[in-house]
């Protein structure tokens, strides 16, 4: 699937939160957003994702999800937001029960999904006897659970050691080049969005408008764990924004 | 032949007891009656079961939601039991020990005091205002207080918070036996021939099924006979007491064992009309006390309240 | 999910509903038209005058109780007692139910004595009360209190076991006293409870007012029902109820004010 | 914070408190401390027996009602009456509290009609009630049926009201049906709330039974607190009043009981 | 002040989650913590804070803190914990309230602190209306507000862009020159625990043990950017872990 943004805009109260973004998401692209904390990467993404209809401008969907895709724009949330009554199990079968799978289908889904992201052991557990680490685990799982057509993830390696964080992420790679999924990634971790990204769009402090989009065409498979060059100079339109923010922040 | 079903709503008291006896007995049968009898907690809800049909022949003290009742078309009175009579043992004046020991000897010092009611427009008012009007002070001179239950009056009689109550004797006996409270004086002094409590019926009833009424009537005649014979007047012996008495504890008392019971239900025993004759002078007294205090519509009339054609009236 | 291959579709948007939109104008319509049915009803003869009175005869009552200036009288009486009552109860509810569901201790003695007193009907308790409390406003107070207060405690203890412990865990590793922990964290995180309770409670207490005013009241609103009810005069009866409940819909109106006001944190 | 040095101690532990301990020793200990106090008390006179009848007395009264075997004709009908009520009561008053909670056009028609209604005291509508619904079980069940609904209503839709909102939004990005999400998000978050008010409407129910049992009721607890009350007798409605308390501190039970079960996510 | 940990071990039900642990904190070192997901870091810095007690073993603190330390072991909380009903400037207010503060002297601190996190402009705004990165920023504002004498950190940057995490990095290492804190850092970004530790605890997984602790001499202000021996070196051991962990989870 493919999603089209033109101009699209928000506010929250008189806050302008985004301002005409103009944005395509080709199918089976990752795009990688990176920019400063509260620019309004979270919001974009809810957005996109239609938990938040835009002020102005329309975000469109082209193309039928493959066969197979339970829900076609699937969310990782920055929150965790798990179930709390619901046993690590539990969270990641809710998202499967609304669709007519068999008992041992569904059970098949949850147990390798829980393999992929080393929960196995802790399937009965209660979300508050897990570790921050564990919690973002279980968010990916359900995500994966519903086989996506376009996922959503806000910071999904954020919360994980850099090991896990290298697997999690080379598995998704793995995924990717097995379903060919179209993704919107919103890190701050910028060798992370090098990584995995096809595009790059850093976005500029509030209101968040688009400042850059930089294509990078070598394949994925092909990538070298580090791109010096690339990291150096996302960070410094980055740094440009910072400096510029604080500027601001000191004069008015 | 066939037999006509009845509900007969009663309280659990002694003076119920001629509906018991007539259905223990079998009067209402010999009648052609299939009667069951429904006990209720309290008057009120009985006269308005029978309004709204549930339930078919009630005796009850006659009070404001009677005759409101009746001037909606609902309900009729039909007959007498309860009965105030000059030198028989009937109804006491109680005052507190507290009020007695601060000089209230006789009713004429009620004035200025407080009196213990049900609730406003209940027998205990009528009785009230009709003690004042005697002794010539106006019944707003003493201040009435509604306390809902005889339990919750005789709580406030005997911790002095009220001073003054009228009752039926045996509960007045046994507060004076007890030292609870003081008898000043007989209601009879002050009320003629007072009718206290009366049969009723449903409007319907009482115009379009004249032959069930009356066959109720007889029966319930007979239960009065019976209870007279035996309870008052004692023409039939102990053992017929006896009787009578276990018969009644099947309904009155029934959470006491019949040891205790029976002493109570002896004591409380008071007279019944004969054959349901009505003191009609003591019913229009009373309506025209209600209408006074404004507690019925001024238009209500006797003729609403009362169908004269199945009893005796006087 | 058609089948075409280049269907061009807006997103839809998923988060609605569960989200609270005013439609003020829908109770005043369903108000008349209850009313429009209330009066056709009995004026055709539908529904009996034994089971309702007419609309025009409740208003007479209105008008009387108005002309004779016992309106005053009765309302000014009752709420005396109501707000002395409802006031003492949540007051002391409130301070109990904390320290049932702050202490251990007391929630292991106080709570199973909560369990058995709170289902004692207070109408049962009547003659009790007047030999405790006599006959005065005492009395009429103290039922109404103890009826706010039981449902009070449950209400707040359920609360605090609800809280959040994350929460408290914080303040504790910032030294915060137990007093302000409790105060700044249980308190707060308890109040949406605690104010959906005192729709209950205000409730309560209108409902017992009839109760409290069985005993030698000579004016209030539930003397006046209660005598209403006691004589069948089912237009007064009417009328009575007619107040309590606009009284209950002040109280409702004045805590769905303070729930504005004291809980605009929540994203409703 | 001492001046010395170098002292060596170790780090205090602040996470204590609010946190819950049994202490089932405790209420069995009030109990019969309470029990010894009314007895020493009655006996030497401290407490007078227009006050109090002695246990002794309750005891007996307790030991009659054995014999002529009224206890379990009573306690049965009443129970009976009560499971009936309460039940339909929560059943119609969860589903009544989820609407006007999910719901905002029903919100804006129910929720002022339930804020009318819930003050209008039950027992002024006896007279009523008997025209409404007759003098047979009817009348009884929809009393503590109506008693129970109210509080129940509100308190659902006060629980909704306090959903995290954000559980909601995901649900919503999984597309999972309103159904689901009312079912698997809003109904068990809204739990915790909706136990802690059964412990409330059991209360109001046991309450209520008194009044139901007002109308011509032959056998009940509800009955026979009456009668012994009409009499003061006052070892009899102890006795009566006692075995109202006991019913509340079974249906309290359960309730835990059933919060330890359904609620066993909570870190208490 | 220092802390000294003698041979602690917790257990949560029957999954034992610290082992043994034995290990030296100095006055005014920052030691970092790194390892795998679930190992058992937060649980660590949750029993060297006494928000829990530990099974066996003993944590001791050592020494006076210094003058105007408002709370001498202060922490920041992996899911913020910031309480939804006080905005951002309340929220920091909390715990200064405690403290007999003129409100002048208090007000001055809540700027300051909010300046140093870049949320003067949000200081009225409910956590609700806040980004995840904004919040994060909020429970470090609140930790500075109480001038700790020991900073007890878990994934303090974690929600946060590269350039904020970066400024904020700064301002630490600035504010540990000027006040020399002592401090225990969990974090999962390598690099970060190379820039600013003293001393580098890897963990092992679950049963979390010591693996090794890693000294960094280097004072912390010559310190380059990046040291990508070091982040070899400790990027190997815990690779070791996850591989082990991985090994387990298929042989049992
Ligand atoms: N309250 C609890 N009850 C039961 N188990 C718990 C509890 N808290 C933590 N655990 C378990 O203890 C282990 C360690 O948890 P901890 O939060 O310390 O991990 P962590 O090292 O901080 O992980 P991460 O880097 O993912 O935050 C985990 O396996 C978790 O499941
Ligand atoms: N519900 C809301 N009400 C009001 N303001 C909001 C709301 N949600 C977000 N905002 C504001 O919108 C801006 C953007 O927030 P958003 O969460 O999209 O940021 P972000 O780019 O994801 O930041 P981060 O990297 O810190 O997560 C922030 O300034 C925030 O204060
Ligand atoms: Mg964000
Ligand atoms: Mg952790």
């Amino acid at each position: 699937m493919e999603l089209v943004l033109k101009k699209v805009s928000k506010t929250y109260g008189d806050l302008l939160v985004l301002n005409e973004i103009n944005l395509n998401i080709n199918e089976g692209q990752i795009v990688c957003i990176v920019g400063p904390s509260g620019c309004g990467k979270s919001t974009l993404l809810r957005l996109i994702g239609g938990l938040e209809s835009p002020d102005t401008g329309s975000i469109e969907a082209r193309g039928t999800p493959p066969p197979g895709c339970l829900n076609p724009l699937t969310y990782i949330f920055q929150d965790f937001s798990l179930l709390p009554w619901r046993t690590v199990e539990e969270n990641i079968s809710l998202v499967l029960e609304d669709h007519s799978l068999s008992a041992i289908n569904r059970n098949e889904i949850i147990e390798s999904v829980l393999q992929r992201t080393k929960l196995t052991e802790f399937s009965d557990r209660w979300p508050r006897e897990l570790s921050g680490g564990m919690k973002q685990r279980v968010g990916i799982a359900r995500a994966l659970a519903v086989n996506p057509s376009v996922l959503l993830m806000d910071e999904p390696l954020s919360a994980l050691d850099s090991q896990t964080s290298e697997i999690l992420l080379n598995d998704l790679i793995e995924l990717w080049k097995k379903q060919n999924f179209t993704s919107v990634y919103i890190t701050h971790n910028l060798s992370e969005a090098i990584r995995i990204g096809h595009k790059v769009v850093v976005m500029s402090r509030r209101p968040g408008e688009i400042r850059e989009i930089v294509n990078i065409d070598t394949d994925i498979a092909d990538r070298k764990i580090r791109n010096i060059e690339l990291e150096e100079h996302l960070w410094n339109l980055l740094k440009d924004e910072a400096i510029a923010a604080e500027r601001e922040l000191e004069n008015g | 032949f066939a037999q006509d079903s009845i509900n007969v709503g009663v309280l659990r008291f002694t003076s119920h007891s001629a509906a018991f006896i007539a259905y223990e007995k079998g009067y209402f049968k010999e009648a052609g009656l299939t009667a069951k009898l429904v006990p209720f907690q309290a008057a009120a809800p009985m006269a308005i079961a029978i309004a709204s049909g549930d339930i078919d022949y009630g005796v009850t003290a006659i009070s404001g939601a009677l005759v409101n009742l009746a001037e909606k078309g609902a309900i009729r009175i039909i007959g007498g039991a309860l009965t105030e009579e000059k030198g028989v043992d009937g109804q006491k004046i109680l005052v507190s020990n507290k009020a007695y020991a601060s000089g209230v000897r006789k009713a004429s010092d009620l004035k200025g005091r407080s009196f213990g009611l049900t609730q406003t427009g209940s027998s205990f008012h009528y009785m009230a205002s009709q003690i004042a009007k005697k002794e010539g002070f106006s019944s707003k001179e003493i201040s009435l207080k509604p306390l809902q239950k005889v339990g919750v009056i005789i709580g406030a009689l005997k911790s002095g918070q009220i001073d003054a109550w009228s009752i039926v004797p045996h509960i007045a006996k046994a507060l004076h036996k007890s030292g609870g409270a003081k008898i000043i004086g007989n209601v009879a002094d002050y009320i003629d021939g007072y009718q206290i409590t009366t049969i009723f019926t449903s409007k319907n009833n009482a115009t379009n099924k004249r032959a069930l009424t009356k066959n109720f009537l007889a029966a319930y005649s007979k239960g009065i006979k019976e209870f007279n014979d035996v309870m008052i007047d004692k023409k039939r012996g102990a053992s017929a007491i006896e009787s009578t008495t276990r018969l009644i504890h099947k309904y009155v008392y029934t959470s006491r064992p019949y040891k205790k019971a029976a002493g109570s239900i002896q004591a409380g025993s008071m007279r019944l009309q004969p054959d349901g004759r009505l003191n009609l002078t003591s019913v229009k007294h009373q309506l025209d006390w209600f209408k006074a205090e404004k507690l019925v519509p001024a238009s209500a009339s006797i003729k609403n309240l009362v169908d004269t054609s199945y009893v005796k009236t006087y | 999910m058609g089948k075409k291959k280049y269907d061009y579709k807006p997103v839809p948007f998923r988060g609605s509903g569960f989200q609270f939109k005013n439609n003020y104008w829908i109770s005043p319509v369903v108000f008349i038209i209850f009313l429009i049915l209330w009066h056709v009803g009995t004026t055709i003869g539908f529904i009996s005058n034994l089971v309702l009175p007419k609309p025009a005869e409740v208003l007479i009552a209105f008008h009387d109780l108005y002309v004779t200036g016992d309106l005053y009288l009765h309302v000014g009486a009752s709420l005396k007692r109501l707000i002395l009552g409802w006031t003492l109860g949540t007051f002391f509810g409130i301070i109990l139910g904390f320290s049932i569901g702050l202490f251990s201790l007391v929630r292991a003695g106080l709570a199973p004595i909560v369990a058995a007193i709170f289902p004692v009907p207070k109408i049962a308790l009547l003659p009790l009360f007047i030999i405790w409390f006599g006959i005065g406003e005492l009395s009429k107070v103290n039922i109404i209190l103890f009826g706010t207060l039981f449902p009070t405690i449950i209400a707040v203890y359920g609360a605090i076991d609800n809280v959040d412990r994350s929460l408290i865990r914080m303040g504790q590793s910032f030294n915060l006293s137990w007093f302000s922990i409790t105060r700044k964290i249980v308190f707060p995180a308890s109040l949406p409870a605690i104010l959906s309770n005192f729709r209950i409670t205000a409730a309560i207490a209108i409902i017992l007012i009839v109760a409290a005013e069985l005993i030698a009241a000579e004016k209030g609103i539930g003397a006046y029902v209660q005598m209403a009810g006691s004589l069948f005069a089912i237009d007064r009866l009417l009328a009575g109820i007619i107040i309590l409940s606009c009284l209950g819909l002040i109280a409702n109106w004045l805590i769905g004010f303070a729930e504005k006001k004291l809980l605009k944190w929540r994203n409703l």
